[in-house]
């Protein structure tokens, strides 16, 4: 017969306030095999804790119970201390009397007798509680990034640099990601390239990272410790180890493309790299745009090259990659403002999207940093909308955070670069970072006008034709200003990269309604994810600036750290296993399992379950005919005792 | 008078009682005044409105009363205030203190009196027809309904007779309502008299539910609209377009006669737009009349301005300058066009009042969608429409 | 002395019984008779052929609680449950059926260990015998005339009952039978030709003719011990088999038990239930292993029991042939072919 | 048109004699005589001598189908099946139990089989009421047309109009008379789990003893384990010897699946058995 | 004294049964006939645990999962749905008033959804009165003579 110790606690006043302890313990002391029940007023605190020890050894205890607050609270608290006492730790099983029970009556009768009956399921079960070994897995100890902007090179840097092998995959041909488009970085107006360029460079010097660009994850298996991640290499059609990126092929190729790096402000030849400090510095082919690809002739750029680089037959390659966790940093897009068709994007070529705007002050960028209008004019007046698809019901609620700084970055670039009239139409300016209320009032004083309205719709300016007018309410006065401007810039909504929802798939990541990857707590645990050595970083989590999105970076580093650091990794022990005599070949378990961990094995003609795989859920257990499969920690006799023991009273 | 104010929140709270709830939830960011095609041309400020009435500041009466409930504020609105609903509860908790306009007192006061806000005889109700289109049986399929509008207006009754014939035409098993309906309540509603309101709902309904009714047609939007959000769940309500747009579709009516490259442009009305949803059947129409160069206006479809009528905007006076129907007759005269169509009879009165104040009624003539279809099926308007003139139902003023 | 009584009026001699103690008799059911205790002296019915489940239950009920008990307390705490027989009255049993008890009391009551419960029962039940009618022919399934056993056959019965048109003739056979005849009011006495009338048709009765095969016991034993490993053999009878439990079950001579405790909220009972040695867990070890894990090894098994080691340790095959194996077996296995084959192969 | 038994008999003795000849495979399961003819056993026809034993009449109404899972997996077995064994067979691969290739489907379509206890005709009162079966590579019979189609779920209506009390009332009474001995669960072709839930002790699902709550929880358990797979061939009822009505439940089990999932039990090869199975697009208002 | 139900939760442990705990973080207040067993997903529920425990004595089952799509495991409450559709069936066929067992999706931020839904259900249940169908009878302990 089990000996049971039953610890309650007052946890202050928080259950002693509507659930009388004392009476409960010496409730518990009345049960079949309770042999010690006592009660303290802070069971998890340190002399609890001891209390609890002491009593194992001196009363020879085999099974704890602790009522006290909610097991995801301090489960894993007192585990340790059956552990320290020389007791397996799966044989405690906590009774939540907190969260469940004295937080949810005023009524200390109805508590307290509530607070017996589930300490009486507890006991039923803790009666067939069963000592558990955690399994110990070897790690591999390289981490994979996706997505090299600055959150992945961050990371893989901070990475690389603890002497760990960092595979690192961007989709584009570059890394650098959005912030290699900018020109300036708010609020200290430093040049982005500046700032990034040489992280870049680390990345492509550094031997412990390995750089995978134009690359895109196609399967993930395996756990935590052992993942496999097959990547497809997108065909180049550019050998790039023979490539020296002499970069004479661009000249010559008659290939017109849409520049995706400027935002389609302007075309670019089908052979290209992106911008010219694209880390590698190696050309792809578009194969839409190829003269060859499209009509069977040119190869200009295979006679062009001298090292025979170029070969059209190139086929996406895949390889399989080892590693033990994972970044996930694919960073985010800005929303086509298209369908909100009372701005006219799209319509009027006066109107601009924000990263457009950043490709023109930008000097690689299509005007060379000067600012113009797509006809080449330099623009009077241009006025800035914010909040275009954020902050709305009908389109994306969460307020992406970074378009006003930006905005007033832009503000301070228009005024420094051209002689226009800066408007900007605001609801609220949201300038809460370090420095960035002073940025803003520096900005005032540049004579930028605020308007305090959003910017309801823009339209063809009747008497000024070629111009555009901006209606809006000016909140503050009242009136309706029908603002006449050559140049209109709005600040669209920021939403996850395209593609997330593959990644979520991939990686097992639930994503919020608007399709950032949704992390395990939002406060205790804002990088890492449900999924066991899946961490997410950047904006691909929400909306953030530069800073956030490199303190994530770190955080998330070391938190990767912290599973391949070890070569050893303790998993967790309630997998499921199957009583051979008692299967019957049925394979329904095989079928149901999301992780593939039961297998059938043909020679025995029994299932079986590879307990690395099995995450513990119990699906297979529960729909396993003859009950043959242990869902060890919630087997189903201990499931029906409890059941039994909560009846009861 | 003082700028100092202090918020009585009695007000607001009645105003959410009345069905305003979403006040709360508005965060002042002004989209819905920069959408709201009056702001550039009277005092009324919608976002203003919303803002007394959060704190139930005094003041409040002066822009009470410039909303014509076109819903182009509530389709923009970032926080989804259904702000036409704010209108009606501040108009019901303020219009409860005999706060009502002038203009409107004669409206509402014949709505209760007579069922029908043309002061016209209830007996007279469909005298437009001279009993040659049958009543509405409890077998009949159909039940057209007759807004008051196409009742008592002369111009609408062309309106009602271009639709029965159509119905005729198309060999549809339907019916008029008998007289002792009345206004399905729109404007009333929207004015803020919600008791009167549901007295003329519940007229309604006991009419519907004696005979048996289910599938409704009706030539205006607003009874359309009222119909579908506030009479329950149990009719099918189609607005006539959509019903001759389908008998287009299936070949069992079709246009005939060519109307020579007539250039026309199309009104969306906002109840059959935005708050309804229709926008193509209108201009399929339109697009399968031979002989029309149909040409859209600049803010059309979604983003279409509103005529002023409704929200009660029919009867109420408005200062030359600061009418919709004006400016929407010049944007139409704008494309060219020399008929303006549209398929609701309110914005018809707008635009026939806009186009004779603006004497431009030579250049540019209002039709409904049903009366151009009507002609292109080859029948003789002018004789079908001569005998309206001698009708008169105005009733002595008793 | 002879007894008789209209067969329309044994509802008033059920009503008498039910007064002097507990009456179990015949009654007709959904799928067909069985013997009931009886509530309502209206429920007796004798126009049956044979019951589906054997009379046994009336001593060897399927479920019997011995001892009731609280856990958490030590063993002596626990509670006998108390055994209260009424005087019984078993009503209506086929010759074949109270044969069966003859058999069931060596193990019962016989040597060694003595059930309490059934010797308890045994000694409290007075047995109304009752002859096959012996205008039908026999059911293709009985073959009772192979073990010897008189289609009127009136020992074993404390009094032994035969139906002569519209009346049923009663005689006592024990003192028991005969004390408790006297008691019976309403009866009328037999005149002398029914008495000749009953001895004759129980003479009549012993050369009934069922199925039969010349069967004695000693040499069946001894076939069957030879052919034990004749695998197909087996196999081949055993192919059809469910290997579940209705053999067993309706079984007049089977008697193997299980013993299981029954516990809810701390409190139990530990019950004994009928077990079938068809089972695929009637030998399963705690190590895991089984004798009998095959469906040929049970059924050579309960062949073999009743009709070889039964002989070779009581001297009696332990079957009467009443023929309910045959008859509600899912698949139609018939124990008499099969122990006809066995002698030929 | 009446049934040739004698004409589908001696088409099913060729064909056995045939396969096993042919060495196509190794045993046959079809029908043997009885110990009267009332009374056929289910047989198997290991070489071509034994194929003189083999009968068919109306009486064959065993399912054959649950002898395939007690052979070897991958011997090769011919099988003779009516409407609803078909169904057996095609249901037992779906579950991977027998391989399709391993099998030579032997197909009888037939109607008018008497329950040989009580002499009624099985029709779709407590089967599926198919007449041809649904997978056969050879046909022994012309396919039976022309019959009224009933569908099997009639006979639910009775007893889905009683109210709560009255259908537990119903239930008790019946699942009372339960003497625990397994044969519903062994002559089903779908419960070849052995040992089978009831009979574990860690946990003990239910009472071993025949009291009305150990039976309840066996029946239930059974009928929800046979949700979405029972193929309604109503062996469980005639396999009952105090006649319980399972296949009441059990019909309505699998037509709340059908209705519920839009899937019928082992129609098809390649469906996946309905509860191992699901849809993201299940309404929630199967939960209501 | 009123009848007082007993009622059964079994709560998945990523989503309702978290969302219990914010119900008692925000202090929300909710009838105590509830008792709650923790599982680790709603697909380990097994269909005779509902049958048990409506014979234990329970008055109702209320079987808390995430919503579709959200699950930990991704797919286990997509199974469990079926499962449990057919188990409330087959309760209902038996005889058991279907309104005492209930399964809602309740995910971890809706702690006021999880108290309205047992507020709810506790009433529901007090409605229908004990549950005397399934339940064993336990028969009191004879003393000991």
């Amino acid at each position: 017969m089990s000996r049971i110790g039953v610890f309650v606690c007052h946890c202050g006043l928080n259950i002693a306030k509507t659930v009388r302890v004392s009476e409960l313990a010496k409730f518990a002391s009345t049960l079949p095999d309770v042999v010690v029940a006592k009660d303290y007023k802070f069971m998890c605190s340190t002399p609890g804790q001891e209390m609890i020890a002491n009593d194992i050894k001196k009363h020879k205890l085999d099974r704890v119970i602790v009522s006290a607050c909610s097991p995801l609270m301090h489960e894993q608290t007192f585990r340790k201390v059956l552990e320290n006492a020389g007791l397996n730790k799966y044989l405690v099983t906590i009774v939540n009397i907190r969260e469940q029970v004295s937080w949810v009556t005023h009524d200390i009768e109805e508590g307290t007798a509530k607070a017996k009956a589930v300490l009486n399921g507890a006991v039923y079960r803790a009666r067939l509680l069963g000592p558990l070994t955690s399994r110990v897995i070897d790690v591999n100890d390289d981490v994979m990034v996706v997505g090299a902007g600055i959150a992945g090179i961050q990371a893989s840097l901070e990475l690389a640099n603890t002497g760990k092998k960092v595979y690192l995959i961007e989709k584009n041909s570059t890394i650098g990601g959005h912030m290699a488009q900018f020109d300036k970085t708010f609020p200290t107006l430093d040049c982005s390239a500046c700032i990034l360029t040489p992280k870049m460079d680390a990345v492509m010097q550094h031997k412990n990272i390995t750089l995978m660009t134009y690359c895109e994850v196609s399967e993930v298996k395996g756990f935590v410790g052992n993942f496999d991640v097959t990547v497809r290499q997108k065909a180049r059609y550019i050998d790039h180890s023979k490539c020296n990126g002499c970069l004479a092929c661009t000249e010559k190729c008659p290939g017109k493309g849409v520049s995706e790096w400027d935002e389609g402000l302007v075309k670019r030849k089908a052979i290209h790299i992106p911008f010219p400090q694209a880390v590698p510095q190696r050309p792809i082919i578009d194969r839409d745009a190829c003269v060859f690809f499209k009509k069977g002739k040119c190869r200009l750029c295979e006679k062009v090259c001298e090292h025979k680089a170029i070969d059209f037959e190139q086929q996406d390659t895949f390889t399989t990659v080892k590693v033990g966790a994972v970044i996930v940093a694919t960073g985010y897009d800005l929303m086509d403002t298209q369908p909100l068709v009372q701005y006219g994007y799209g319509k009027y070529p006066g109107v601009y999207n924000a990263l457009e705007v950043e490709r023109l002050f930008n000097s690689t960028g299509p005007t060379g940093g000067k600012v113009t209008l797509r006809d080449g004019k330099e623009p009077q007046a241009i006025a800035i909308l914010h909040c275009i698809g954020s902050r709305d019901k009908n389109n994306y609620e969460h307020c992406s955070r970074v378009c006003c700084m930006y905005s007033l970055k832009f503000s301070h670039l228009f005024k420094e670069k051209t002689t226009a009239d800066v408007y900007q139409f605001y609801i609220d300016m949201r300038a809460a970072g370090k420095g960035y209320e002073e940025f803003y009032n520096r900005i005032i004083e540049e004579d930028v006008k605020f308007i305090r309205g959003k910017g309801a719709r823009v339209a063809e300016s009747a008497d000024e034709p070629g111009r555009l007018v901006v209606e809006a309410e000016d909140t503050i006065t009242g009136k309706f200003v029908k603002l006449p401007v050559d140049m209109v810039v709005l600040s669209p909504a920021m939403i996850p990269r395209s593609g997330s929802k593959e990644i979520a798939r991939l990686f097992n990541l639930s994503t919020d309604k608007n399709g950032f990857f949704m992390e395990r707590h939002p406060k205790l645990a804002p990088l890492s994810t449900m999924s066991e050595g899946i961490f997410i970083a950047g904006v691909c989590q929400s909306p953030k600036d530069i800073p956030d999105t490199v303190a994530q970076a770190n955080g998330a580093a070391a938190e990767a750290l912290t599973i391949v650091e070890k070569d050893k990794m303790e998993l967790e022990a309630t997998t499921a296993m199957v009583n051979p005599s008692s299967c019957c070949a049925c394979q329904n378990c095989v079928r149901v399992c999301p992780y593939g961990a039961p297998f059938f094995n043909e020679q025995k003609g029994v299932s079986e379950i590879n307990e690395a795989l099995c995450k513990g859920c119990g699906l297979c257990a529960s729909v396993c005919p003859a009950s043959a499969i242990i869902a060890r920690h919630f087997t189903n006799d201990q499931v029906l005792a409890e059941i039994e023991g909560l009846m009861e009273f | 008078m003082s700028q100092t104010v202090t918020p009585y929140l009695e007000m607001s709270r009645a105003i959410v009682e009345a069905g305003g709830e979403a006040l709360k939830k508005c965060y002042q960011c002004g989209t819905c005044t920069g959408t709201c095609p009056w702001t550039p041309i009277t005092h009324f400020n919608i976002r203003k409105l919303v803002r007394f009435g959060q704190l139930g500041l005094d003041g409040i009466e002066d822009y009470m009363w410039g909303c014509s409930t076109c819903k182009f504020c509530v389709d923009r609105c970032p926080r989804g205030v259904e702000l036409i609903d704010v209108v009606t509860a501040i108009r019901n908790v303020y219009s409860g203190g005999g706060m009502l306009p002038q203009s409107l007192r004669a409206f509402v006061g014949s709505m209760s009196a007579r069922g029908n806000p043309w002061s016209g005889e209830q007996s007279k109700r469909n005298d437009w027809a001279k009993d040659k289109y049958p009543l509405y049986t409890q077998d009949t399929k159909y039940l057209f309904w007759t807004c008051c509008t196409v009742c008592y207006d002369p111009r609408n009754i062309k309106l009602a007779k271009a639709a029965a014939e159509v119905l005729n035409l198309a060999g549809l098993n339907w019916g008029m309502p008998s007289v002792d309906v009345n206004c399905c309540g729109e404007s009333v509603r929207k004015v803020g008299d919600l008791e009167l309101f549901e007295r003329l709902k519940q007229n309604n309904l006991n009419y519907f539910n004696t005979h048996k009714v289910d599938k409704i047609i009706t030539v205006s939007p607003h009874c359309l609209a009222t119909f579908k959000k506030e009479y329950g769940e149990n009719y099918d309500v189609l607005h006539l377009s959509q019903l001759i747009d389908k008998l287009i579709k299936e070949k069992k009516l079709s246009p005939k006669k060519n109307f020579g490259g007539l250039k026309v442009t199309y009104h969306d009305p906002c109840y059959l737009g935005r708050h309804s949803g229709v926008y193509d059947a209108p201009r399929d129409i339109l697009k399968a009349i031979p002989g029309i160069d149909f040409v859209e206006m600049g803010r059309n479809r979604e983003q279409s301005m509103c005529c002023g009528g409704g929200g009660g905007g029919l009867w109420m006076e408005k200062l030359k300058g600061e009418r919709l129907s004006d400016l929407r007759i010049e944007e139409a005269m704008a494309t060219g066009a020399t008929v303006l169509a549209t398929s609701c009879p309110y914005c018809i009165t707008m635009f026939e009042d806009s186009t004779r104040t603006l004497n431009v009624d030579e250049q540019i003539k209002i039709k409904d969608v049903t009366e151009l279809f009507l002609e292109s099926l080859g029948v003789n308007m002018e004789e079908l429409m001569a005998s309206a003139a001698d009708l008169n139902f105005t009733c002595k003023m008793d | 002395m002879l007894k008789k009584t209209a067969i329309n009026k044994i509802s008033e001699l059920a009503v008498q019984l039910m007064q002097k103690g507990t009456l179990i008799a015949p009654v007709q059911e959904a799928a067909g008779f069985n013997f009931r205790e009886i509530s309502d002296a209206k429920q007796v019915n004798l126009n049956f052929h044979n019951t589906i489940l054997s009379p046994k239950a009336a001593f060897f009920p399927q479920m019997e609680d011995f001892v009731q008990y609280q856990t958490g307390q030590s063993i002596m705490e626990a509670v006998p449950v108390e055994l209260n027989v009424k005087p019984t009255f078993l009503f209506g049993v086929r010759p074949c059926d109270v044969k069966s008890f003859e058999i069931m009391d060596i193990h019962f009551s016989g040597t060694g260990v003595v059930d309490p419960y059934w010797r308890a029962r045994r000694e409290a039940t007075t047995i109304f015998g009752y002859a096959f009618d012996l205008d039908e022919p026999a059911q293709a399934e009985e073959f009772y005339q192979t073990l010897g056993i008189g289609a009127a056959d009136p020992d074993g019965s404390d009094i032994f009952m035969i139906r002569k048109g519209e009346t049923l003739l009663l005689k006592g056979i024990t003192p028991k039978g005969e004390k408790l005849l006297t008691q019976l009011s309403r009866l009328a006495d037999g005149s002398a030709n029914e008495e000749e009338y009953f001895r004759n048709y129980i003479s009549r009765g012993r050369d009934f003719k069922t199925r039969y095969t010349c069967v004695d016991d000693k040499n069946i034993a001894k076939k069957l011990e030879d052919i034990f490993d004749n695998g197909d053999f087996w196999m081949k009878v055993s192919d059809a088999c469910l290997s579940c439990g209705v053999c067993t079950f309706v079984c007049p001579n089977c008697y193997c038990f299980d013993i299981c405790d029954e516990t809810l909220f701390g409190k139990g009972t530990r019950r004994r239930v009928w077990d079938a040695c068809m089972f695929t867990d009637f030998t399963l070890e705690a190590s895991g292993h089984n004798p009998r894990a095959q469906v040929f090894q049970r059924l050579r098994q309960k062949i073999k029991h009743k009709y070889s080691y039964h002989v070779r340790k009581y001297g009696v095959i332990s079957c009467v042939g009443c023929g309910r194996c045959t008859r509600h077996c899912p698949v139609n296995i018939d124990i008499f072919s099969i122990v006809e084959e066995a002698m030929t192969v | 048109m009446s049934i040739n038994f004698k004409h589908i008999e001696d088409k099913l003795k060729t064909e056995a004699k045939k396969l096993l000849e042919q060495g196509k495979v190794s045993i046959v399961l079809a029908y043997g005589k009885g110990y009267d003819d009332h009374h056929p056993m289910p047989y198997v026809a290991r070489n071509a001598a034994d194929v003189g034993n083999i009968v068919f009449n109306e009486f064959c109404t065993a399912n054959l189908a649950r002898y395939l899972v007690r052979y070897p997996r991958g011997t090769k077995i011919a099988i003779a099946v009516k409407a609803a064994d078909s169904r057996a067979v095609i249901q037992l691969i779906q579950e991977d139990k027998i391989k399709r290739e391993n099998l030579v489907v032997l197909g009888i379509p037939v109607s008018g089989m008497k329950n040989s206890k009580t002499g009624e005709i099985i029709d779709s009162k407590t089967t599926c009421g198919l007449y041809n079966p649904v997978l056969y590579d050879i046909l022994l019979g012309k396919e039976v047309h022309g019959k009224s189609v009933i569908s099997p779920y009639d006979v639910l209506a009775e007893y889905e109009k009683m109210d709560k009390d009255a259908r537990w009332d119903f239930w008790k009474k019946e699942l009372d008379k339960c003497i625990r001995c397994y044969a519903c669960r062994k002559a089903c072709p779908m419960c070849y789990c052995d040992p089978c839930f009831i009979d574990q002790n860690k946990p003990k699902w239910g009472e071993k003893s025949p009291e009305s709550h150990g039976n309840l929880m066996y029946h239930l358990t059974r009928f929800h384990h046979l949700a979405g797979r029972c193929i309604d061939c109503g062996e469980c009822s005639r396999a009952c010897p105090v006649n319980i009505p399972l296949y009441l439940f059990h019909k309505k089990v699998a037509k709340e699946c059908e209705e519920m999932f839009g899937q019928v039990a082992g129609m098809k090869i390649e469906d996946k058995p309905t509860l191992v199975n699901f849809r993201v697009e299940d309404s929630d208002k199967i939960l209501e | 004294m009123e009848f007082e139900p007993k009622i059964l939760g079994i709560a998945c442990n990523w989503c309702t049964y978290t969302g219990a705990d914010l119900a008692g973080t925000t202090r929300l207040s909710y009838p105590q006939n509830l008792r709650v067993v923790r599982v680790m997903c709603s697909s380990r529920i097994n269909p005779s645990f509902i049958f048990r425990a409506f014979q234990l004595g329970a008055d109702g089952v209320l079987v808390g999962g995430c919503h579709p799509g959200d699950c930990h495991y991704n797919t286990g409450n997509l199974y469990a749905r079926r499962r449990l559709a057919v188990t409330k069936k087959i309760l209902e066929f038996a005889g058991i008033e279907p309104e005492r067992f209930r399964v809602e999706w309740i995910s971890a931020s809706e702690g006021n959804k999880f108290a309205e839904v047992v507020r709810e259900f506790t009433e529901q249940v007090r409605n229908l009165g004990p549950q005397t169908k399934f339940k064993i009878e336990r028969e009191p302990m004879p003393e000991k003579i």
